[in-house]
């Protein structure tokens, strides 16, 4: 084999890995809270601040800023949306600090949110809401959060190494602390490896295993493999949730996926059948305006009813609503669509549900710590904040809030620690064969793979589950991981080569979706973004439990474990008494 | 390459520039149209405090104008930069004003 | 051949600006120096300024106010552009200089010959 | 649409690199991204972009199509086809990394220098300022919220290209934004960050900015807002010294 490695080695004291919501938090605030001469960097696969899907944030972000609304409401609202699986601790630091948050991105880091006509901040409800609580930026909050943050980062004294695509966590000999990140520095192909005190996780997750997906093209369960290969336990990992209307325009664009926003159905959209009739009430009292587990399901039911290979998706139609009035109201949806070459504002728009976000990953504390030391995780790629379902407005607040808790978490602990820590060299190598693999293999066709892959998630493992199904896609995803392992990249020129990174991709999202099948197997019942067609009942509340994923050695070893309800319990709320179920006005 | 104090002189001077340019056409159409010769120009203007100003004027606003404007040209197509760029726009503006101060001199001064 | 990100109005209307300054730049110390002449040697400027009667030279006289219109049409163009509250009008301005400068460059033609 | 689309990219690293051709299929729906990627994923697996969002969110995507700077995740084949081909190249006015990824350093590097950043105007724990939207310094700033930092007004803009310090449109445009910001409390400071060499006053209201920017901004006009607002200073403090 012709492929030369050297590592390049290099020290830093606090590492963070993205550049989401929760990176780019965690950079400010461990430098406003580490002290002084501590070097950080950020470390991200793409540029900074411009990968991940925090950009990609549409309808806003969800805080309890008074005017009868609470943070105890907020709270009761995540429990309720997750179906009670949520690690209440948890989702109470996230509704309380997210007050915090959003007043820092206000005043200190810039952002502007869109305002009443008296000059305070306007909020909206998203479905499973029970106040206006959302803060938003028109409908394209991201960019306004993530382009400041950006700009505070890169004016500062942090180091970023850019297009650096982590590939292992590497701890010490002993296995219970972190030594270091492996990277490959994509613009060259070499490897880094990176020791650090503190290392900040924040990959974002991301389930791009499904046909249909969301999330920007960079994330790909990086974080969420790296982590159960150094043997962390990862929970929830059956819990994927659904966007309903996801654009469909074929297999041989990557407009596909993309996502309709949901205020469409909220102001009237309808879905229409390929014989043109309404169906969503056959699913749901609420029509088109149910929840997005409830609409995702509806369609993928009728989907199946249909039946007709040439007919794949159902129609969003807006055009009743005058399309002069849609084409005001919804002006970059509208554009976006004619971009694509589709007419919403007149015309029907062809949808599907889409993988959206991942409520699956590293269990940690309220305080971002994982059972490694050094080791701190935040954001998509954290698990627990959100149980078995995240209300719209949660994520960004998530990610936010647990980047800059982990910021301050390792700028403290930083001082309570000692030097550098060597890394397992064995680990170190075996992390770089894994990588170097296919550069000894016969070149072949990853996208075929990734095609298989997206297709048997979707057919087995996507928005309706059975156990016979699951069952089937962890053989197919098998069977794929093994085609994957002796499919080979031409290593002639490793310099920013995306179909390297492709195998990688590749590699990440096959190992995490055998997890997420085999947890959604061991799942028997239906919660939140969770359907079993065998179990369609969600059990009792009182005897919850969540579903925990570890690698021991070569198996993959699953359990359940009871939730805690260590703040509230099922059939009660903290709310006091007498307050009203919800304060939205019905629509 | 400008700076605020470079841009602003020579909007400014292009300001002053605009009604001299124009007072300037209107004497050439006057003058081609009477069909006057050169010496009866020069016999209206020699002598004249008028025109020494107006053209005057013209000559100080028109050598700031152009020097800025020939440095930023020189600046982005020749890369030019740094104490030489200085070096370029002075010398345009003082070779410019010197030779319009001889001209003017010759067309207003007895 | 113009590069396909200049294909619009500003940029061409910038380029007429920038080179009709350049044209007027490089022609002014000609101008000078012929005028100074006048005192120094007079018999060189008449002989010089009998010329002007030559279609060829007219030609090129009318091409000198021409630009000096143009540039200064596409002028005042930027000076509105950069100093008042502005208005999206851009384009006609740009178009309304160039006509502008047409029409005096040739009136100057027409009562010249 | 069938049949075959001639396409060809530019390939190498560096400043050194020639076009290749590429037959690709042409479809129904298909951007100038999607064809990039169709070369990568099925014919020549070296070729190298950038992309993340693939829905005119992240500005990761902007090449040369045609000669002309674009986001390709939005831009349909059909709307920049020419004679049946497509030409795709790396952006202008930035160093190339490899194919068709530009290093975008300088670009921000820039809108760091042009003070980019918001200057905090108050702490966590104090209120959020009450903004009316229909301030008429806010409704001048939400013009240009949109901006993605794609840098595509940068690549059109031959003022970058001949003069290596200025700072470019969206820059310029993100300190107007930051200068009509109710929040902001230094304005003088914004306006003596883009009067330097390389500053707005270098701008010469080319307007490829405008026309190129794919959100349909407008930084031609926030550029000649920062000329206009720095010259009142500049007069406002002559007159002060007299
Ligand atoms: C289209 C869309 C709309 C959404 N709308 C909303 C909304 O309205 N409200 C809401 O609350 N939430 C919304 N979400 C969810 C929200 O975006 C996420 O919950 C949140 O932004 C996640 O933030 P993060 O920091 O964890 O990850 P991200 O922002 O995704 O960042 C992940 C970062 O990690 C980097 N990375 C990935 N792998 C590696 C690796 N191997 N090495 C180094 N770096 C790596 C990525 O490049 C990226 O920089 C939306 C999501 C999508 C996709
Ligand atoms: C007759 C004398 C004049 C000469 C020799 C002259 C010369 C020049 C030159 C060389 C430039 C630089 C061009 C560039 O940067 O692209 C320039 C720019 C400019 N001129 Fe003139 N000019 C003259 C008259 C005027 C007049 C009368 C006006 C105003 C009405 C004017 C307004 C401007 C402006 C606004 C610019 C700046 C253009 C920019 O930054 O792009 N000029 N001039
Ligand atoms: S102004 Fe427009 S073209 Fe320029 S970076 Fe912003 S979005 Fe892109
Ligand atoms: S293209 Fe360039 S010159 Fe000015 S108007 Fe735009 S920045
Ligand atoms: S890929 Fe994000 S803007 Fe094109």
């Amino acid at each position: 084999m012709s492929v030369k490695i050297d590592i390049e080695r290099e020290d830093t004291d606090i590492l963070i890995l993205g550049s989401g919501g929760a990176g780019l938090f965690a950079a400010l605030h461990a430098q406003q809270t580490a002290p002084a001469g501590t070097r950080i960097t950020l470390a991200v696969k793409g540029l900074v601040g411009k990968c991940g899907c925090t950009r990609m944030v549409q309808g806003g972000y969800n805080v309890a800023l008074g005017g009868g609304d609470t943070v105890e409401r907020h709270f009761m609202d995540t429990i309720q949306g997750g179906k009670w699986l949520p690690n209440q601790d948890m989702a109470w630091r996230l509704s309380e600090q997210a007050v915090i948050r959003i007043h820092e991105l206000e005043n200190e880091i810039g952002c502007f949110f869109d305002r009443n006509p008296d000059g305070s901040l306007h909020q909206k409800a998203f479905a499973g809401q029970t106040a206006d609580r959302t803060v938003h930026k028109g409908d394209l909050t991201g960019i306004e959060i993530i382009s400041r943050l950006m700009e505070h980062v890169l004016a500062r004294p942090i180091r970023r190494l850019q297009e650096h695509r982590a590939i292992g966590l590497v701890p010490t000999r002993d296995g219970a602390s972190l030594a270091g990140v492996l990277f490959i520095d994509m613009r060259t192909g070499g490897f880094r490896f990176i020791r650090a005190k503190c290392v900040m996780m924040g990959t974002g997750g991301g389930p791009t295993m499904y046909k249909y997906h969301t999330p920007s093209g960079d994330k790909t369960m990086d974080g969420l493999a790296m982590a159960l290969r150094v043997g962390l336990p990862l929970r929830d990992m059956e819990m994927v949730q659904f966007h309903p209307t996801g654009l469909l325009a074929g297999d041989h664009t990557r407009m596909t996926g993309t996502v309709l926003e949901e205020g469409l159905r909220g102001a009237g959209g309808q879905l229409l059948n390929a014989r043109g009739e309404r169906f969503m009430f056959d699913y749901d009292q609420r029509g088109e305006r149910a929840t997005r587990d409830v609409v995702s399901r509806g369609i993928y039911a009728e989907m199946r009813k249909m039946n007709d290979p040439s007919q794949i998706g159902m129609f969003i139609s807006m055009a009743h609503l005058g399309p002069e009035n849609v084409r005001r109201k919804f002006a970059g949806m509208v554009r976006r669509c004619a971009d694509s070459g589709f007419d919403l504002a007149a015309g029907k728009v062809e949808v599907v549900p889409t993988a959206h976000y991942f409520m699956g990953g590293v269990v940690v504390d309220p305080d971002t710590r994982t059972a490694m030391e050094g080791l701190y995780v935040a954001g998509e790629d954290a698990g627990g904040a959100h149980g078995s379902n995240r209300l719209g407005g949660n994520g960004v607040a998530n990610s936010t809030v647990f980047g800059g808790v982990a910021g301050d978490v390792m700028g403290m602990d930083i001082r309570g620690m000692g030097g550098l820590r060597d890394p397992d060299e064995q680990v170190l190598a075996a992390e770089i064969e894994r990588a170097i693999r296919p550069l000894s293999r016969r070149p072949g066709h990853i996208q075929e793979l990734r095609h298989k892959l997206q297709e048997a998630m979707w057919e087995d493992v996507g928005v309706m589950r059975t156990g016979a199904g699951l069952q089937r896609g962890q053989k197919r995803i098998a069977e794929i991981h093994a085609e994957l392992m002796e499919t080979g990249v031409d290593p002639s020129n490793l310099a920013f080569n995306l179909t390297w990174h492709d195998w990688l991709n590749m590699a990440s999202l096959t190992e995490i979706s055998d997890v997420i099948a085999k947890a959604g197997e061991l799942r028997e019942n239906s919660r939140g973004a969770h359907f079993r067609e065998d179990f369609p009942e969600p059990g009792a509340m009182e005897s919850s439990y969540f579903t925990v994923a570890r690698q021991q050695g070569e198996d993959l070893v699953l359990a359940r474990e009871e939730v805690q309800f260590t703040i509230v319990r099922p059939g009660e709320t903290i709310l006091p008494a007498g307050e009203p179920e919800t304060l939205v006005a019905a629509q | 390459m400008l700076t605020l104090g470079l841009y602003m002189a020579q909007r400014l001077s292009a300001m002053a520039l605009a009604p001299l340019v124009l007072g300037h056409l209107a004497v050439m159409v006057y003058a081609i149209q009477g069909g006057l010769s050169t010496a009866e120009i020069l016999g209206r203007t020699q002598g004249s405090i008028w025109w020494f100003l107006f053209y005057g004027s013209f000559v100080v606003a028109v050598s700031i104008h152009a020097a800025i404007g020939l440095r930023v040209i020189v600046h982005e197509v020749t890369r030019l930069r740094g104490p030489w760029l200085e070096i370029f726009t002075y010398g345009t503006g003082i070779v410019l004003l010197f030779m319009g101060a001889r001209a003017v001199s010759a067309v207003t001064m007895l | 051949m113009l590069k396909p990100h200049r294909h619009h109005p500003l940029w061409l209307a910038y380029m007429l600006h920038r080179l009709s300054g350049l044209a007027l730049a490089l022609f002014l110390p000609v101008h000078f120096h012929v005028l100074s002449m006048a005192i120094t040697r007079p018999e060189s400027l008449d002989h010089f300024l009998s010329l002007a009667a030559n279609p060829m030279v007219k030609l090129m006289e009318f091409g000198l106010v021409f630009l000096l219109a143009v540039h200064f049409f596409g002028g005042l163009r930027l000076l509105v552009l950069e100093f008042l509250p502005w208005s999206p009008g851009q384009k006609s301005l740009a178009a309304a200089s160039v006509a502008g400068a047409f029409l005096i460059s040739g009136t100057f033609l027409l009562r010249a010959v | 649409m069938t049949g075959m689309l001639e396409v060809s990219v530019w390939r190498g690293s560096g400043e050194e690199g020639a076009y290749e051709s590429y037959q690709v299929p042409a479809r129904e729906n298909q951007t100038v991204l999607d064809v990039v990627s169709w070369i990568q994923q099925s014919v020549d697996p070296s070729l190298t972009y950038r992309y993340a969002c693939r829905v005119g969110m992240c500005g990761s995507c902007a090449m040369m199509v045609n000669g002309q700077p674009r986001w390709t995740c939005r831009t349909h084949v059909k709307r920049v086809l020419e004679r049946g081909g497509l030409r795709v190249g790396p952006l202008r006015n930035l160093p190339v990394i490899k194919d068709l990824a530009a290093d975008m350093d300088p670009f921000f590097d820039k809108w760091v220098k042009a003070g980019g950043v918001h200057p905090p105007s108050r702490t966590r724990y104090q209120p959020i300022q009450p903004v009316r939207p229909d301030d008429p310094g806010r409704v001048e700033a939400n013009k240009a919220i949109e901006c993605i930092n794609c840098s595509v007004c940068y690549a059109a803009c031959d003022t970058v290209t001949g003069n290596p310090d200025y700072l470019g449109p969206a820059a310029l445009q993100r300190a107007w934004t930051l200068f009509n910001d109710a929040k902001v409390q230094d304005r003088q400071a914004i306006l003596d960050g883009v009067s330097g060499a390389g500053g707005c006053h270098n701008c010469h209201s080319q307007g490829s900015c405008t026309r190129f920017c794919p959100n349909e901004l407008d930084p031609l006009s926030a550029i000649a807002g920062l000329k206009r607002a720095s010259a009142r200073s500049f007069l406002k403090q002559r007159r002060q010294e007299c």
